[in-house]
């Protein structure tokens, strides 16, 4: 049953960057991003980290991807398809799997075996969050303000559109 | 961040896009259109296009003999008939140098003034409608079911009276007429009251409303703006009493004016100019004297002198003109008519600069235009 | 699809409504001509329907207007001049601008066909004191241009285009002649007298 | 039972889909994305072997889900902003094609 | 806000007296559980319907002697008719010499105006109540004389119709029984 | 914890929680279409209408037939829209919606399934409902619609804000996210006795999430046409319709939930308590079509200004009090008096918003006056030299 | 009473995959519910194709051609704004379950003041904004 | 716009099979019974959307129908803006040559099955301006048209009627098969 989650939400991640990475359409890469990052969640539950879970759905799912479709529709979409992908595309394909070449075996010779998933409780989370993560939570919020304020600078209207 | 913006190159500009209302969209009144160009949300050019109700109706008069041209009358401005009756039977009146008898000109000016409340309770209804509130309109038509339940016991018909003829009345009204309206006067109070309370002082109205597509009094003279969308810019003008016609000097009415000129505005000016008409209904039933109503010509053939006349009445919409010219035959020789929503509508490329999306909706319902006018 | 008993119905009715009224009673109008153009023959008096104060009108108006070589008339009770076509420009101007007259609004412009010329209606208002003007201009058929008073009044935008449409007047200066309220491609000027009537553009 | 090593390899899969993605596409608003999977394949390794790991503190093994959970917050800063520059790009140039835009040339 | 709140009590006080008597007036039948039961259209006294021919009840004619005058005035030329010799004047039972062979009139296009009845001489047609004659053709909606007979005849009857001409004789009795069939409508 | 059943479930548990959505489908779409009919009659009371009357008796047929209308009618794929796109946003946006019930419990034990974390289940799923409708205004790559799909866009976010934030503080009073326990948490008092700016802020902005007037802009029918909607026919549309009302009864019930103490009442225990439940939803359902029968629609800038500038700060404000109020442990009736005090505020910021226009009223009518009076006795003063 | 009660626990293997297993049968379910009204009305609906159809719908008028460019970079900033929000909604869902247990079981405050730091310099994001005029929609 | 042939038989002039009619016909497999269809035209009856959508001046009486005195929302009609969610259109007025194009692509963008009333004189036949250049003489030469409401304007009891006309039509059309 857990290898049968793991493979369908495996295969939808997977299936759902690939689409990312090769869809013509940039909507539709959109809507497999949003595949991509829910299956995501559902990984996190095969692991027991259903706050995770949640927080993957709430910030991916909702916020990240509408700010996507924002930026996507915000941008002229009849450019997409004349730019989709780079010359450079099998250069890249090399490296990726250069890469994957890389990493995979050092997975597979370090499996850490026996091991099991174990849940971490949501409360468990808040109190490990607040007390011995305190500092870079304060930090988080810095990030975000800064995040913020440089957004906004960035895209409002510069002093020669007002 | 100066260096970028300094940079940019022209083609860099937005591109606004082209938003098409009407001409069927709920709330362009009809078959109006208009092309937005729009930012966002926001309006930066209109584009109006009339014409969808284009009848010929100017043309077709010169077809028609001078009696039958009312009906055509009747259906120019469709939501003010008795007006436009009134208008062109005292055009032909005045060819022909014809009096008309004092009661006749009476039941005119109240059916006049009936028709005019009907309207504008139109107006408030479609007002509402296009802010987005329902209800004010559910109790606006009730209020203007009543009027036109009057007026079909009077004329036989709810809104395509044929009821005036040239030199007086069909016939006369009915005997109850009298106690009939003063019933209907307390209601139309109520119906009146009730919508204005619930949706004048509404603060989102309010908020939708004013402020919106104000235009100045030179710019509404300008413009050719008459009625509510020119008094709202604070010009008292009004036909009835800048060159009053039939009987309106006998009676004590206020012209309610704007200040601002903006949607608001136009919006109380006509709930306040309800009450003014009923004031004038009031009056006009206490002073209705009694007399025959029928015209003097009977039955007969209208053959009108040739000349040529211009006359001018206030219609709900504003100043209706009536340019007249006959040849002596039995048919109009050019019947040219100065729509009030025609002019009105012609400033909208004004009013709606740099406005929202949703305020071109209002903006264009505070104008309160009737196509069957604009396009004749 | 037209072609059923409906149009063979409508041909027949308007022979019918053509042929000659009974006749019951034309009202005799005494000394008015009993065919022709109101404008072109004019009645004994053409001031005769004016008052006094219209008549005090006429005169500032004549005086204004006095470079143009104006014509004195009346519009039944509203003061009227008709100039030359080449000065309405200018015209207006000085009606719109002079203290005396100051008519700041274009009530009507209308366009009327005599067959021969057009005649230019324009009807104006000053607001204070409320007084109502007309100034006329003839337009002959072959050379039917006018200039456009848009300068003078906005209002005159949409009337111009509309009697650019159905009497095909132009209206030189005016911005935008398109059409306002035909559809595109329609044939021929309806407001003209020659148009026909029953003319069915079948579509 | 899933052992860790297939959540490395899921990983590791994503990962390489997304660097794929950010050296292949031209579309700025797709790197963008890209960039997102890469971040994601980060966060289900941190996670995996968060919960895969004997606690040994009290909270131990939350500390892998706590560093996805910033990391998610550092990703959603990082969008917000790289949108912004895409943008204020695109206004200036009216394209977010990475290759038309050179930014010595701004 | 305290507007808006006031015109939440407007709805408020305006749905209570809706529940108690909504102005809705329920055509063609009003009922509930319990069965329908027709509810007349309240029209006015003087509405006016599609035009239909009377008949002339003293000598089982129509009034109408097709003698063009409304069909020429008609705005809309919806009219049509043919003229015969009397049968019944030759008999000398009538004192109409001439009369309706064939009368038409395309209710399609007529719009009402009451101009054909204002100018009929002879107190032929009437604008009667009938205001129902949706179809699914548009030609099941010219009407002929035998349906125009049959729309008059039922008007006459239900409104007891005097024919204008003769009304000022018996104008009081006229008057007051139109009163009554107005009284039941409401305003 | 070795876990030897990972991620499998007995099949008893299975067919439970399948039957259970079944029952739950079920349910909905007759609330649903309760709802539909609900409305037509509620407001057409509020207009002095009848409403539907004919359909069956008393028109109670009136919603079924409509979605066997909708069901029949063909649905239109227009050719230029990006037919995927098109097509799955509606199902998002249902499916969203769906889902959310999942944990909304009727009763102690009347829910499919309980989540500890249910409060921020459902704002997580609620959250992917919005992308829903902004893919349907693109999809059918109509102007109105993208429109449309941008403003519900922009409204729904902006409003989702103070939901998470009363929701947040409502789950501290509490002290848990999941909706039972939240409900038994006001055995001894319901939340709305101690904050009443919870209510409010939690009230307005779940009428702007489901797109209630007057946060009806997003789909305006007098200016955009029906927005995301317009190009959706047939069953597509009906699914949104279908969305909306099931939207609108979550956020009904969680109103209830989380402040009118669900389905606790006095008098009924155990599941009983749907008995108090229901009619307490139905309420605020017909509060909802009350307002929308009375109020007319804001403009885009207005409510996002309301939202960012009143909402957001007062319902971080909600947040803080309830905080303050926890820790430091003061008397229940201490947050009730701050509460109280944040909605006066949040009263005076609409007064303040709006009372330019009513200033501006107020003055033109002073003037208005003084012009009549004025124009009054100028128009007397020549009648009586005229009658000299 | 009439449902079988569910037990609460604290974290229970068993009811975390009931729980999410409810979920993802919700999800399906209802795709499989309105895949099934699609289908049906497919099935039962009559159609006719015609190219006017399909065109888009523009008031009666044949649709005009758009560019995408120009929806307004305001709504983006709305949305970083909400993304901003939904962040840090995601501390203040464990804080807000947290804090009191923390105060009440360990005598530790440090989660509350946190938290209000955290909320102050969100707080002054907000501010920022506000003073910034990014919160008025003017164009 | 060219390519939208609207056969004659559909032109409502002959009492001919109406387009639904034909549709229904050629699609509706045989497996179907009458019940059945009798049912679906039971609900489609009932649930008449129209277009909100209003010409000229029995606009204005139209909208009188839908309002409090005479609540259309009893029959379940209720308007629609958008034509792909309307089953009926109700052309109240003068339909003008320049807006025909309109009318055509909103009635063929409107999703089957869909029904047609003219409203009006002016709808039916051209009414008081059939003499006039720029009219076109009932809405039928462009649309199919189910049911004819004469009167100028119709009552809103007449188009009432005209409502329950097109009922007994849906019912009808169902039954014959
Ligand atoms: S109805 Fe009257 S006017 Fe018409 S033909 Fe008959 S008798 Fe003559
Ligand atoms: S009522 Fe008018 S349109 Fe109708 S037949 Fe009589 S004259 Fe003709
Ligand atoms: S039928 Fe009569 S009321 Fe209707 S649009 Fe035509 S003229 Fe107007």
């Amino acid at each position: 049953m857990a290898w049968f989650v793991f493979i369908l939400v495996a295969a939808l991640t997977i299936g759902g960057g690939l689409g990312v990475v090769l869809s013509r359409n940039v909507v539709h890469a959109a809507l497999a991003l949003l595949v991509s990052l829910i299956a995501v969640a559902g990984v996190y539950l095969v692991l027991f980290a259903e706050f995770l879970a949640l927080v993957q759905v709430l910030i991916y799912g909702g916020a990240i991807i509408i700010v996507l479709l924002f930026a996507v529709m915000l941008t002229r979409s009849s450019d997409y398809p004349r730019i989709s992908d780079n010359k450079q595309w099998p250069l890249a394909a090399v490296a990726a799997l250069a890469l994957l070449g890389v990493l995979v075996p050092a997975f597979v010779i370090n499996n850490v075996a026996g091991t099991q998933a174990q849940n971490a409780s949501f409360t468990g989370i808040g109190e490990s969050l607040f007390t011995t993560w305190a500092v870079p939570f304060e930090i988080a919020s810095l990030v975000l303000l800064v995040a913020l304020i440089g957004a906004i600078i960035i895209a409002r209207s510069g002093p020669g559109e007002n | 961040m100066t260096q970028i913006s300094e940079n940019r190159t022209p083609d860099a500009e937005p591109v606004e896009m082209l938003l098409n209302m009407g001409p069927q969209h709920p709330s362009t009144h009809g078959v109006f259109r208009m092309v937005l160009w729009v930012d966002g949300e926001k309006v930066v050019d209109v584009e109006p296009h009339i014409g969808y109700l284009h009848r010929g109706s100017e043309k077709l008069c010169e077809g028609e003999q001078y009696h039958q041209v009312i009906t055509l009358f009747d259906r120019l401005d469709y939501l003010a008939n008795f007006n436009n009756e009134q208008v062109y039977c005292r055009a032909v009146e005045k060819l022909m140098g014809l009096e008309v008898s004092e009661r006749s000109e009476y039941i005119r000016v109240i059916l006049c003034e009936l028709n005019r409340i009907a309207s504008h309770m139109l107006f408030l209804a479609t007002m509402g409608l296009d802010a987005g509130a329902m209800t004010p309109s559910m109790i606006c038509f009730r209020g203007r079911e009543r009027i036109q339940a009057l007026f079909e016991s009077v004329s036989g018909a709810r809104m395509m009276h044929n009821y005036f003829r040239i030199g007086g009345l069909k016939e006369d009204v009915p005997d109850d007429f009298v106690p009939q309206v003063r019933d209907l006067l307390k209601l139309i109070k109520e119906d009146t009251d009730e919508s204005d309370r619930l949706l004048s002082f509404n603060e989102i109205f309010l908020a939708r409303l004013k402020n919106i597509a104000a235009i100045s009094a030179e710019d509404a003279i300008d413009f050719g703006l008459t009625g509510p969308c020119l008094r709202a810019s604070g010009v008292d003008y009004d036909v009835r009493k800048a060159a009053p016609y039939s009987v309106y000097d006998r009676f004590d009415f206020d012209i309610p004016v704007g200040l601002d000129g903006d949607c608001w505005d136009r919006y109380y000016l006509r709930v306040q100019e309800i009450y003014q008409s009923v004031r004038i209904v009031e009056q006009a039933l206490d002073q209705l004297p009694d007399g025959e109503v029928a015209s003097s010509l009977g039955r007969r053939l209208i053959r009108p002198p040739a000349g040529e006349v211009y006359v001018r009445a206030e219609n709900p919409r504003g100043e209706i003109g009536v340019y007249l010219i006959s040849d002596g035959s039995d048919r109009p020789y050019r019947i040219k008519v100065r729509p009030p929503s025609f002019c009105n509508l012609s400033a909208l490329k004004l009013m709606m600069k740099d406005c929202w999306i949703a305020d071109a909706v209002v903006i264009l319902g505070a104008l309160d235009i009737v196509l069957g006018e604009v396009d004749r | 699809m037209a072609a059923d008993e409906e149009n063979v119905e409508e041909t027949q009715t308007e022979e019918s409504t053509a042929s000659p009224k009974k006749p019951a009673a034309a009202p005799a109008p005494a000394g008015h001509g009993t065919a022709g153009h109101g404008a072109e023959q004019p009645p004994a008096d053409p001031l005769a329907a004016l008052t006094a104060a219209g008549r005090e009108l006429l005169d500032v108006y004549l005086e204004v207007l006095d470079e143009f070589d104006p014509q004195a008339g009346a519009l039944d009770d509203i003061p009227q001049v008709s100039i030359e076509k080449q000065h309405v420009l200018r015209a207006c101007q000085l009606i719109k601008e002079d203290p005396r007259i100051a008519a700041k609004m274009l009530l009507c412009l209308s366009c009327v066909d005599y067959t021969e010329y057009f005649q230019v209606v324009y009807i104006l208002q000053s607001l204070e004191p409320e007084r109502t003007l007309a100034l006329r201009i003839d337009v002959p058929y072959s050379d039917a241009s006018v200039p456009s008073v848009t300068p003078v009044w906005r209002a005159a935008n949409w009337y111009e285009r509309e009697a650019h449409d159905l009497f095909g007047v132009d209206f030189d200066g005016h911005s935008d002649l398109t059409p306002l309220i035909l559809y595109e491609g329609f044939e021929g000027f309806p407001g003209r007298r020659e148009f026909p009537f029953n003319e069915y553009q079948e579509f | 039972m899933v052992d860790l090593v297939w959540f490395q390899l899921l990983s590791a899969a994503l990962f390489v889909i997304g660097l794929y993605g950010v050296m292949a596409r031209r579309s700025a608003v797709l790197i963008v994305m890209s960039i997102e999977l890469m971040l994601n394949a980060v966060n289900i390794n941190l996670i995996a072997a968060a919960s895969h790991m004997e606690g040994t503190g009290s909270f131990a093994n939350f500390d892998g889900q706590l560093i996805a959970i910033f990391i998610i917050t550092v990703a959603a800063a990082e969008v917000g902003l790289a949108l912004a520059i895409i943008l204020r790009m695109f206004r200036n140039r009216s394209t977010v094609n990475v290759d038309e835009i050179d930014l010595m040339k701004w | 806000m305290f507007n808006c709140l006031k015109g939440m009590l407007v709805t408020l006080v305006s749905t209570m007296h809706g529940l108690r008597q909504p102005v809705t007036r329920q055509y063609p039948d009003s009922g509930n559980l319990l069965g329908h039961h027709p509810e007349p259209t309240p029209v006015k006294d003087r509405f006016m319907g599609f035009p239909a021919l009377t008949w002339d009840e003293d000598v089982q004619e129509p009034f109408c002697t097709s003698c063009m005058v409304c069909i020429r005035q008609c705005p809309t030329q919806c009219m049509s008719s043919v003229m015969k010799d009397n049968p019944l004047h030759e008999e000398g039972k009538s004192s109409r010499r001439k009369i309706v062979d064939s009368f038409e009139i395309n209710l399609n296009r007529c719009i009402l105006c009451g101009i054909c009845v204002e100018v009929c001489n002879f107190d032929a047609i009437v604008m009667t109540h009938e205001h129902e004659m949706s179809d699914f053709s548009r030609n099941a909606i010219r009407v002929d004389l035998p349906i125009l007979l049959e729309n008059g005849l039922k008007f006459q009857k239900e409104t007891g119709w005097i024919p204008p001409t003769q009304r000022a004789k018996v104008q009081k009795g006229g008057d007051a029984a139109a009163e009554t069939t107005a009284a039941g409508t409401e305003t | 914890m070795p876990a030897t059943i990972l991620l499998t479930v007995g099949l008893a548990d299975f067919i439970w929680i399948v039957v259970g959505l079944f029952i739950m489908f079920t349910v909905l779409s007759v609330v649903v279409l309760s709802l539909t009919l609900l409305e037509r009659k509620l407001l057409a009371r509020l207009q002095l209408r009848l409403g539907p009357t004919r359909t069956g008796p008393m028109g109670v047929m009136q919603p079924i037939a409509d979605a066997f209308k909708l069901i029949l009618k063909e649905d239109i794929i227009p050719a230029s829209s990006e037919k995927a796109i098109f097509w799955v946003a509606p199902i998002i946006v249902v499916v969203s919606a769906f889902m959310i019930w999942v944990t909304i419990p009727g009763t102690q034990n009347a829910v499919i399934q309980n989540l500890d974390l249910g409060l921020f289940y459902i704002i997580a799923f609620s959250v992917i409902g919005i992308l829903g409708l902004v893919l349907a205004g693109w999809g059918s790559a109509n102007k109105y619609g993208t429109l449309g799909g941008l403003r519900a866009a922009a409204q729904l976010i902006s409003y989702e804000i103070p939901i998470i934030m009363v929701a947040i503080s409502v789950g501290m009073l509490a002290q848990s996210l999941d909706m039972r326990e939240i409900v038994n948490a006001q055995g001894s008092y319901i939340f709305f006795l101690v904050q009443p700016l919870g209510l409010v802020l939690f009230f307005i902005a779940g009428l702007a999430e489901v797109g209630r007037t007057p946060f009806d802009i997003y789909f305006a029918e007098s200016e955009i046409v029906g927005g995301p909607f317009v190009e959706y026919s047939g069953a597509h549309w009906s699914v949104f319709f279908l969305a909306e009302y099931i939207n609108t009864f979550a956020i009904a019930a969680l109103t209830v939930i989380l402040f009118f103490g669900g389905w606790s009442g006095p008098g009924l225990s155990g599941d009983w308590g749907i008995i108090w439940f229901l009619p307490k939803v139905y309420l605020v359902i017909m509060v909802i079509f009350w307002i929308r029968g009375t109020f007319p629609r804001l403009r885009i800038d207005q409510l996002m200004a309301f939202a960012w500038k009143v909402m957001v700060p007062m319902s971080f404000l909600s947040v803080v009090m309830t905080a303050v109020y926890l820790f430091y442990g003061w008397p229940a009736w201490s947050l009730t008096l701050m509460s109280s005090a944040g909605l006066f505020v949040v009263g005076y910021l609409i007064y303040k918003r709006m009372t330019g226009p009513t200033k501006l009223v107020s003055q033109t009518r002073i003037r208005q006056q003084a012009l009549q009076d004025q124009r009054r006795a100028a128009s007397q003063a020549p009648a009586e030299a005229g009658g000299d | 009473m009439f449902l079988p009660t569910i037990m609460v626990s604290a974290f229970n293997p068993e009811v975390f995959t009931q729980n999410w297993t409810a979920v993802a049968i919700s999800a399906v379910v209802a795709t499989m519910a309105i895949g099934g009204m699609f289908s049906a009305s497919r099935m039962l609906s009559s159609r006719r194709h015609s190219d006017a159809k399909l065109t888009t719908y523009e008031c009666g008028i044949p649709p005009t051609p758009y560019a995408w460019s120009n929806i307004n970079v305001r709504f983006y900033i709305f949305a970083i704004l909400f993304l901003i929000f939904d962040v840090e909604a995601v501390f203040l869902f464990p804080w807000a379950v947290i804090f009191m247990q923390e105060k009440i079981n360990e005598a530790n405050s440090m989660p509350f003041y946190a938290m209000m730091m955290f909320l102050g310099v969100l707080g002054f994001a907000i501010v920022y904004a506000w003073k910034k005029g990014v919160l008025e929609w003017q164009r | 716009m060219a390519e939208i042939i609207i056969g004659p038989e559909g032109s409502g002039n002959q009492p001919g099979p109406s387009l639904y009619d034909q549709n229904i016909a050629g699609k509706m497999p045989g497996i179907i019974t009458t019940s059945t269809d009798q049912l679906f035209a039971m609900a489609r009856k009932s649930s008449l959307w129209t277009l909100s959508f209003g010409l000229a001046c029995c606009a204005i009486e139209m909208m009188s129908t839908y309002m409090a005195h005479y609540d259309f929302d009893r029959f379940g009609v209720v308007t629609w803006p958008s034509p792909r969610q309307a089953d009926v259109m109700i052309v109240s007025g003068t339909v003008v040559k320049k807006m025909a194009d309109p009318i055509r692509l909103l009635y063929e963008q409107m999703p089957e099955p869909k029904w047609v009333i003219a409203m009006g004189s002016c709808a039916t036949n051209g009414g008081p301006y059939y003499r006039s250049y720029s009219v076109v003489m009932g809405v039928d030469h462009i649309i199919p048209v189910d049911v004819y409401v004469p009167g100028c304007p119709p009552r809103p009891e007449a188009l009432l009627y005209g409502i329950l006309k097109l009922q007994e039509k849906i019912m009808r059309d169902a039954g014959k098969k």
